[in-house]
């Protein structure tokens, strides 16, 4: 077989530079990541947040739903760490069972949310045309209504909010935004010559999408799915507060923190809402520095080197 | 005083054995020796600013009443035994079969702007919440002039000749009924607006009128005036000099919407004085407002109650599409129609542990009290001793059942109904009540420990609530609400007759209708010792049957800076004679 | 179109001819963003390419060259105008219907950085088009990619690194591997060599020499340095404003070169010329001013605005193409004249 | 007269990246420009050529930083001038052009506001006059209209237009030395003419020294007096233009100049050269060529050959041409 | 560019009528009436309410009651409010509107003033010390839910210390001029702060990455390789680059900011269009609901049409023809 200019050919890197394993652009991103230490710090925080949630039973042994009405409003004392609530509930137990609620609706909300703007974003930016002036339209319409007034109005409309309509809800809302960054990231891959070379060989419209888009839209991707995710969980305090998240006596810990509306709370109680509002705080905290940390890691500047 | 209405929200309510149990003595010592002062403002605090409405026929709510109660004034009010007392009428007297009653005004009171009050005004009054335009441009209040005579014939427009209250001469005044009435003196009731005012207002440009609206524009007879106001903010009433009662003491009184979460806080540090109805102080506030040293609470029973209603009967989807309120097709819900059943929830229910015996305990911290009657306590015809109290026993609760055949047959730890079918009672709870949110869920575990499965559903908003609870072609069983009840009359009918609107559990007792009719019977019930007696048969056939479970009655916590003086608390308001408050430090 | 004939029939087995073609991309404008205009990107080009043959492209930046290369591929859909590729025309398939034809041209990008999928393996990179297009076995496709890759210079280790462990000139190679792993009849090279530095674009050149005698293959090389073009070239056109102003072999047109324009280009590169004496010294030609804007062209002749020969005719007719020698064609009226 | 214009002695640029990685970006270097002459930097890319220049300008960002070295330019070294005072040393003793005109001129100023701005800067003048200079300027850079294209903005201007832009600016307060960093590198042949033509024309009308660089041969050759080839962040080879080109000595500029296609003659394969320039923090020990270059011999691989002369005007970094040290 | 202009406010026609229906489309799938959730007091009969429906024309069908909406709202009434009998919704809007728009200035203008110092102070010392503290500070802003925020505020600023006052606009009517202005400061700063926090951290992160990009660029080399002053090459080449992103950010900012002032409002009982909004969603007042959100969307097109405006005023690269 013709073997061509054997002169020319590279006397390896290996040889001269410290010998390197082959790593993806992906393990090279995980890679990064894992040397920020902020972003590292959020996985753990995050991670026992989750496990916190997770093992809820294990942690306590009281039911958040349960209440003791001769225990109402109590200091926290041997039997209730963290005291009780207004119906005599266990404050740690729902803060944990909180976090269950509140990371399923951070989540499920992201997810759902993510869902349509990928649909609509890769639709929008690949096929462009009509279909993207349709789907930009109808963002624009939506992003003109401030996002809690469109959400309110809607959860209003609804006769019962469950997590899974609230879910719904706040995804109907917020699609846009996500919708024009996946829609702006394929446009702008959509001029590469990789693109147009993956054209050239006969690739199908769902092969580019699937092998040569997406895997080079992730990262905005990701870090915005991120960083969407903590804000649902602040919409969800939020909405919580003003009466129209997830209604009692579900614990979650918009509705925990909420119950600190009064001075009493916020003064003699302390243990009623800090708890709540460093989760809050905690979650949203290591999201976004997770977020910020996978924003480092998929920063194509640095991928060149 | 005006009956405050405040629909969705606020709908407390309680008795109170003891009325006004109150720290007054020291105080009261104190004014003593410094005698009033003139001068001073105070500043009242209320927690959701008023629409805007201050034309006493067309206002809806309670926070409107606040700025009302101290510019208008009806022809009676009330006293602490809740009799009526002479006010804008000096006195009354009725004919024999109580068809017709007549006022004799006071003289000399002025309206705010100069104008001397007649008893045209009266007869205005009267007329215009009589007037065919009235109920279309919005007034609710329909109910204190439709049993004047000839309100058909002049509301529905066929002659415009208003006999229903006539004016003879300037002070003298005669109410006329269709029928005897048996309190007539609750009709008059009403605040007096002027007529020298409104007369050239079309009735259906009254809400519109900046007369109704405005600061300065408002005019009553009352002991302040309305003089500024920055919406939504700050509502400010001046001194009336003319006020004939006497020129009250205090320059101002000074209205500001604050929100409930910081009102304890301004409370301390002074910068609201008082805060009463609607609202007041929570109860769970209660001992450190108590520990401020500076405040002084006036608790007492409230109007009103919560209840848990027994849904007796539905109506059919055809009903419910016409509109139509007709017991005889109703449908009976057999999950609760074994009366057995009913009052084996209603042992099973903890209502102490809802209301609590002191601070840290139940919802309430003890600020209330489990009642038993849907009569108001403070009223005369409330009779405690008639009906069944229902303490908590679960043991006898799961008894009754057992005894009534509701058993767990297939031992998954609920019961079964006789037929051995799965039982399970829907209960619905609207928003809008903090501690009624609190307490559905509570009520729930208390049922599924005598073995009650209770699918307890989504809380929804008042306005979506309600039109379900009024249409009824549904699967509701167990309901909660509750009810504001008025100072002025005890009857309930406009909540318990079979036909009513409010009656949600749709309770079909004939003899419940009996009773009720029989109460308001003249000329029997002309006799208040007689309407006591058939209220008290009534109130036990109530308990026994159990329409609903009545949990609480919430007592009003109502505080106020001891530098002020000279309030008088009475059960259903503190804002009478309000031109006799002073503060100390007044210069 | 006669001249067009003409060249056809100089020429036996062409691999592709082009008659006419055009692109024009609209231009947006207005109150409601209609199309109010058109840019003419390419505006009515013809030519063939022999089998085996390097048909050269010289123009300046925005003169068309890569519009006409993704044209000539279905990348993009011409405006107007017919391509023939092995006598077959394909100006009018359907995507689908092209998808198949792909197999036999291929195209080779500029931007060594941005023209390979950076999150794809060299292995997934220069396997995909047998995936693709193929149905071979999966063990045969290892083996095709392993000798492929062998074959433009890299290691059979490179294949589970990713793009960006390469340099320029190795990024390249693997581009060539992939254009050249479906064993195409005819590549369509756009400035290969462009972006990279001398030493390692020489090293890029010889490889594509060498494949081509290897392979058979047909090149239309594009780029903008006279050069590389002569160097890689059997015959070369040179580009302006969309339009060919002339075609010719190499040989003949660096030698003999005909067109204003192609001359000033000529004179234009900087040279080194050691045994230079001042008799030997070129002449420089210097054009003024810049390239119009294809949206808004001269009319007649493109070149009039900056031609130091420009007469009263260039901005009246349009030249065409004309065989002047040999398989040497130009459009211009300096050379028209005796056909008036 | 032979007081060179700018004499830069071992400078040393380092950028100091992660992982306590250093990329020695500029290693060493020592060359000096004389009056009135061009000198040419060629070299492939990432040989340090533009840090050079740039650290000559002292407009290193981090986490790049000047470690060693002197530039001396009237008697002044640079190097040890504040901040405030080498302010006035750019633009006006020094002129620098960029690679990439479309990026180089400030986007929301027109040309004009950027041309007085700086004119005003060095030569506190009113207003009006520097606007005058300014129309004068563009018009002594060949662009037509120059009143009307100073209320322009960047982007409304061709990239020779903008590079003709950039010049004015480079030359608007006759400095002693021009930095022209690959002037033509994006623009085409036709333009790039035009370009280096008029930069040679201002060079000699203003008697500046120019410092040109380039990795074009051609422009090399046609253009300058002097080269200086890079490599690896030093200079390997350095020589009158005629002489280095003629006179090739170091393995890499043959290399280079092999593998350029000729347009004179033809030949069927272009000399290479194997493999590709070394990172810069990661550099082979010994001769940073060595991993490259055909004659490499063993203790290319074990030191570094000093830059000598091998001839008046000719040095060599190359052990091929270390007569044992006898040179030095 | 007048051409933009002109096409972006035709492509605002269709925008409105689409916003109209979702609008009206919004309100009428809500279940209940206005008068729904009234019918609790035992004193008013439930015929009462009847009458008023029909008078309301809330019986007829539902793209008749569209239409005589939309007739009504282009001639810019929007109807009577229903739970604030006799007042026009048009005056209820106005009344609180300015309220709000106030405290979205003056929350802007607290982000604004905070943000863009420290966003710069930033760029040009990455990773110190005060770096890093700001940016400590901007993900704290980011995470902190602002009506928690507002509580805690109150409770610190207004209960405990006393320095400012907890709720209203204005201490009372009689002030004028400059006392009246300084009141109304005065009770705007907790509610400002509040409102301004989210967005103050999210303004400072992006403009410490803006004006790095900025000074990496290569017309700032140039500008340096020129001689500018330090001052000159921030103040006046980098600034003016890194901020002409950040009004298309402002004109974006609208939403969220009226949005969140939904929830600062109900913290601090501010009486602007946010609690007016959610009075009015609880009360089913659709009027006031379908003109408020309808109001905001139209602002927020309006913004975003005047940012775009601006943006290619300022921008000369930007040229819509
Ligand atoms: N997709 C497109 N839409 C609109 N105009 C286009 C498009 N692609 C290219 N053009 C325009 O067509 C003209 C020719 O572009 P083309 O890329 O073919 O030039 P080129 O000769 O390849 O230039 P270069 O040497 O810079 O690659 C240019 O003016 C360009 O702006
Ligand atoms: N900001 C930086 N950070 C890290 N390394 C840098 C930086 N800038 C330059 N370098 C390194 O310095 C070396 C020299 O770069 P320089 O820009 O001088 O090359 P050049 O010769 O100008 O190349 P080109 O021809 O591509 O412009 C390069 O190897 C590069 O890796
Ligand atoms: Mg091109
Ligand atoms: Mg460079």
């Amino acid at each position: 077989m013709h073997s061509i200019n054997e002169d020319e050919l590279q006397p390896q890197e290996s040889t001269t530079q410290m010998v390197r394993k082959h790593r993806s652009p992906f393990q090279l991103s995980l890679q990064r990541f894992l040397k920020n230490k902020l972003a590292i710090a959020g996985m753990v925080v995050l991670t026992i947040m989750i496990c916190a949630a997770i093992f809820a039973p294990l942690l306590t042994d009281h039911d958040p739903l349960e209440h003791n009405l001769m225990k109402v409003e109590q200091s926290p004392n041997s039997e209730h760490i963290l005291g009780t609530d207004s119906s005599g509930r266990d404050n740690f137990a729902r803060l944990l069972y909180g976090g269950r609620i509140s990371l399923v609706i951070g989540f499920s909300t992201m997810l759902s949310t993510l869902l349509i703007g990928l649909i609509l974003g890769v639709i929008s930016g690949y096929y462009g045309g009509k279909i993207d002036s349709i789907i930009m339209r109808l963002s624009d319409l939506v992003l003109a209504l401030p996002f809690l007034v469109l959400a309110l109005t809607i959860i209003a409309i609804m006769k019962k909010v469950t997590i899974g309509l609230f879910v719904v809800i706040i995804a109907i809302v917020s699609w846009p935004s996500l919708t024009r960054i996946i829609r702006g990231t394929f446009l702008s891959l959509k001029e590469q010559e990789f693109v147009l070379g993956a054209r050239a060989i006969g690739a199908s419209d769902f092969r580019i999408i699937l092998r040569h888009f997406l895997p080079n839209a992730i990262g905005p991707i990701i870090v915005n799915a991120t960083l969407m995710m903590a804000t649902m969980i602040i919409v969800e305090s939020g909405l919580s507060f003003i009466g129209m998240g997830i209604p009692q006596p579900t614990p979650t810990w918009g509705n925990m923190i909420s119950e600190a509306q009064g001075l009493r709370i916020l003064r003699y109680h302390p243990e009623a809402w800090i708890p709540p509002g460093l989760a809050i705080l905690l979650t949203v905290l290591s999201i976004n520095f997770i977020g910020d940390g996978l924003r480092d890691a998929f920063d194509p500047k640095s991928e060149r080197r | 005083a005006c009956n405050s209405k405040d629909d969705a929200t606020g709908d407390t309510a309680t008795e109170t054995e003891k009325p006004s149990e109150v720290a007054e003595t020291e105080e009261d010592e104190k004014a003593a020796e410094e005698g009033p002062k003139k001068g001073g403002t105070i500043v009242g605090a209320m927690y959701s600013a008023p629409a805007g409405m201050f034309n006493p026929i067309f206002y809806e709510d309670s926070y409107e009443a606040n700025i009302i109660d101290f510019v208008f004034e009806g022809l009676v009010s009330q006293n602490e035994s809740l009799e009526f007392i002479p006010s804008l009428a000096e006195k009354w007297e009725t004919n024999d079969d109580q068809t017709e009653i007549t006022f004799f005004l006071q003289e000399g009171v002025k309206w705010h702007d100069g104008e001397e009050f007649t008893a045209d005004d009266v007869v205005y009054t009267y007329k215009a919440m009589s007037d065919p335009d009235y109920e279309s441009a919005g007034g609710v209040r329909a109910n204190y002039v439709q049993p004047l005579l000839g309100y058909d014939e002049y509301q529905s427009g066929e002659t415009d000749e208003f006999v229903g209250v006539v004016a003879d001469g300037d002070y003298k005044v005669t109410f006329k009924f269709a029928e005897p009435n048996v309190s007539p003196l609750y009709y008059a009731s009403f605040p007096i607006i002027p007529e020298h005012i409104f007369k050239d207002i079309p009735v259906k440009d009254i809400p519109e009128a900046p007369e109704s609206l405005q600061p300065n524009k408002l005019i009553g007879t009352g002991p302040f005036k309305f003089t500024d106001m920055i919406e939504r903010e700050q509502y400010v009433l001046s001194r009336n000099d003319d006020y004939w009662k006497g020129a009250p003491l205090l320059d101002e009184i000074v209205w500001k919407v604050v929100a409930q979460s910081v009102m304890i806080g301004l409370l301390e540090k002074g910068e609201i004085d008082f805060v009463a109805s609607p609202g007041g102080i929570a109860p769970a506030d209660y001992d450190i407002v108590n520990d401020f040293g500076n405040v002084v609470i006036v608790e007492q029973a409230d109007f009103g109650y919560q209840l848990l209603g027994f849904k007796h009967n539905h109506r059919t989807t055809a009903d419910v599409e016409s509109g139509a309120l007709t017991p005889d097709n109703w449908v009976p819900n057999k999950k609760l129609s074994d009366p057995k059943v009913r009052q084996a929830i209603a042992y099973a229910v903890n209502r102490v542990g809802l209301v609590g015996e002191g601070h840290g305990e139940g919802l309430l911290h003890g600020r209330g009290q489990p009642i038993n009657s849907p009569i108001a306590q403070q009223m005369w015809a409330y009779d405690e001793n008639a009906v069944t109290k229902y303490d908590y026993d679960p043991a006898k609760a799961e008894a009754m059942l057992d005894e009534a055949g509701y058993v767990d047959v297939n031992g998954d730890g609920f019961r079964e109904d006789p037929d051995g079918n799965e039982w399970v009672l829907n209960m619905d709870y609207p928003l809008g009540n903090e501690l009624r949110e609190r307490s559905a869920p509570i009520i729930q575990a208390d049922l599924e420990k005598v073995g009650i499965k209770v699918n307890l559903r989504q809380p929804s908003e008042m306005s979506v609530y309600v039109p379900e609870l009024t249409d009824d072609n549904t699967d509701w069983d167990l309901y909660l609400i509750g009810w504001n009840l008025s100072s002025t009359d005890p009857d309930p009918s406009g909540l318990w007759a079979t036909r009513a609107g409010y009656n949600f559990s749709r309770w079909n007792n004939p003899k419940s209708e009996e009773l009720l009719q029989k109460a308001v019977k003249a000329p029997e019930a002309f006799d208040q010792k007689y309407r006591e007696e058939v209220y008290a048969e009534w109130q036990k056939l109530f308990s026994e049957d159990l329409p609903a479970l009545l949990l609480y009655a919430q007592n009003s916590l109502w505080a106020y800076n001891d530098r002020i003086q000279g309030i008088k608390i009475l059960p259903h308001t503190m804002y009478q004679d309000s031109h006799e408050w002073w503060v100390e430090d007044a210069e | 179109m006669v001249q067009t004939t003409a060249i056809e029939k100089k020429i036996g087995d062409e691999l592709v001819v082009i008659r006419d073609v055009k692109k024009y991309f609209p231009i947006k404008g207005g109150v409601l963003r209609r199309t109010i205009g058109q840019l003419k990107a390419v505006d009515g080009v013809s030519f063939s390419i022999r089998k085996g043959e390097t048909l050269g492209i010289v123009g300046e930046s925005g003169s068309g060259k890569s519009t006409l290369g993704r044209v000539l591929i279905r990348l993009l859909d011409p405006t107007e105008g017919q391509i023939l590729f092995n006598n077959e025309d394909i100006t009018k398939l359907r995507q689908r219907q092209i998808r198949p034809i792909r197999q036999n041209m291929q195209i080779v990008f500029q931007d060594p950085f941005a023209s390979l999928n950076a999150k794809m393996s060299v292995e997934q990179l220069v396997e995909e088009p047998l995936i693709v297009q193929g149905s071979i076995s999966k063990k045969e496709r290892k083996e095709r990619v392993k000798a492929m890759i062998e074959k433009v210079g890299l290691r059979v280790d490179d294949l589970q690194k990713y793009p960006h462990e390469f340099s320029g000139g190795q990024r390249q190679r693997i581009s060539i591997a992939r254009a050249l792993i479906l064993e195409p009849k005819f590549v369509i090279c756009d400035e290969p060599v462009s972006a990279l530095d001398v030493s390692i674009q020489a090293q890029v050149l010889n490889l594509m020499k060498d494949l081509q005698d290897d392979l058979g293959l047909t090149y239309l090389f594009i780029a903008h340095d006279l050069s590389v073009v002569k160097h890689i070239s059997d015959r070369v056109a040179v580009m302006y404003l969309g339009r060919i102003a002339e075609i010719a072999p190499k040989k003949e047109l660096y030698e003999n070169p005909m067109h204003p324009y192609t001359k000033a280009l000529l004179s234009a590169i900087p040279m080194i010329d050691l045994n230079e004496t001042p008799q030997t010294k070129r002449e420089k030609i210097k054009l003024p001013g810049d390239l119009p804007s294809p949206a808004n062209p001269p009319s007649g002749c493109a070149f009039r605005t900056r031609c130091p020969k420009a007469f009263d005719r260039c901005a009246i007719d349009r030249p065409e193409l004309q065989e002047i020698q040999t398989d040497h064609f130009v459009a211009c009226h300096l050379y028209s004249e005796g056909t008036i | 007269m032979n007081q060179p214009v700018l004499n830069v002695q071992a400078l040393k640029t380092y950028f100091y990246l992660e992982q306590d990685l250093i990329a020695k970006a500029v290693d060493g270097v020592s060359f000096s420009v004389y009056p009135g002459e061009t000198v040419a930097i060629v070299g492939e890319s990432g040989s340090g050529k533009s840090i050079t220049a740039l650290s000559i300008m002292q407009l290193i960002n981090k986490p790049g930083r000047i470690v060693e070295g002197t530039i001396q330019m009237n008697d002044r070294n640079l190097l040890e001038l504040k901040a405030k005072q080498m302010t006035s040393v750019r633009g006006n003793q020094i002129g620098m052009i960029f690679q990439e005109p479309m990026t180089a001129l400030n986007p929301v100023f027109t040309i004009g506001n950027q041309l007085i701005e700086m004119i005003r800067k060095h030569k506190k003048v009113s207003k009006n006059i520097a606007k005058k200079k300014a129309i004068e300027l563009l018009k002594i850079v060949g662009i037509p209209r120059p009143a009307e294209i100073i209320k322009e903005y960047p982007h409304q201007l061709s990239g020779g237009m903008r590079q003709r832009v950039m010049i004015a600016m480079a030359i608007s307060c006759e400095p002693q030395l021009i930095i022209a960093d690959e002037p033509t590198t994006a623009l085409d042949v036709t333009i790039q003419a035009q370009i280096l033509d008029l930069l040679i024309e201002m060079q000699k009308r203003y008697n500046m020294a120019l410092l040109l660089i380039t990795h074009d041969l051609g422009v090399v050759y046609e253009y300058t007096d002097r080269v200086i080839v890079m490599y690896g962040g030093q200079i390997v080879e350095q020589a009158p233009t005629k002489q280095l080109l003629k006179l090739t000595k170091h393995p890499y500029t043959q290399g280079l100049l092999s593998s350029l296609p000729n347009l004179e003659e033809d030949v069927d394969r272009l000399g290479t050269i194997k493999g590709t320039v070394p990172p810069a923090y990661n550099f082979p020990v010994g001769c940073r060529f060595s991993t490259r270059c055909p004659y490499a011999m063993e203790k290319c691989s074990q030191s570094n050959p000093e830059l000598f002369q091998y001839d008046i005007d000719h040095y060599v970094r190359c052990f091929l041409y270390d007569v044992g040290g006898e040179a030095k | 560019m007048v051409q933009f202009i002109i096409r972006r406010i035709l492509l605002f026609i269709p925008m409105l009528f689409a916003l109209s229906i979702i609008v009206f489309g919004l309100a009428k799938a809500a279940p209940g009436d206005p008068f729904s959730g009234k019918i609790l007091d035992p004193d008013v009969g439930m015929e009462v309410y009847e009458k008023q429906r029909a008078e309301l024309g809330l019986d007829k069908p539902i793209p008749v009651q569209y239409i005589n909406w939309a007739k009504k709202v282009i001639r810019g009434n929007f109807g009577e409010s229903i739970t604030y009998k006799g007042r026009s919704v048009e005056s209820l809007i106005k009344e609180r509107f300015m309220n709000t728009v106030y405290l979205g200035i003056f929350a802007l203008g607290i982000t604004l003033i905070v943000a863009i110092p420290i966003g710069i102070y930033s760029a040009r010392h990455p990773y110190s010390l005060m770096d890093y503290g700001t940016t400590t500070f901007g993900f704290f802003g980011l995470a902190v839910p602002n009506f928690f925020f507002g509580l805690v505020v109150i409770y610190l600023f207004a209960i405990k210390l006393g320095w400012f006052p907890a709720q209203g606009t204005i201490s009372n009517n009689k002030l004028t001029g400059i006392a009246e202005i300084k009141d109304r400061l005065h009770h705007m700063i907790l509610p400002g702060l509040t409102l301004g926090l989210a967005s103050t951290a999210g303004y400072m992160r992006y403009m410490r990455s803006e004006v790095m990009d900025v000074l990496g660029s290569d017309y700032i080399r140039t500008a340096k390789a020129k001689g500018m002053s330090d001052r000159n090459v921030l103040y006046k080449h980098t600034l003016r680059n890194a901020l002409i992103p950040i009004i298309t950010l402002l004109g974006m900012e609208l939403g969220p900011l009226l949005g969140g002032a939904v929830i600062t409002e109900q913290v601090f009982n501010f009486p602007g269009i946010g609690t007016l909004f959610i009075g009015s969603v609880v009360n089913r007042d659709y009027p006031v609901v379908m003109a408020i959100v309808l109001l905001l969307g139209v602002a927020v097109l309006v913004g975003n049409l005047l940012a775009d405006i601006f943006y290619s005023i300022v921008d000369p690269r930007i040229r819509y023809d």
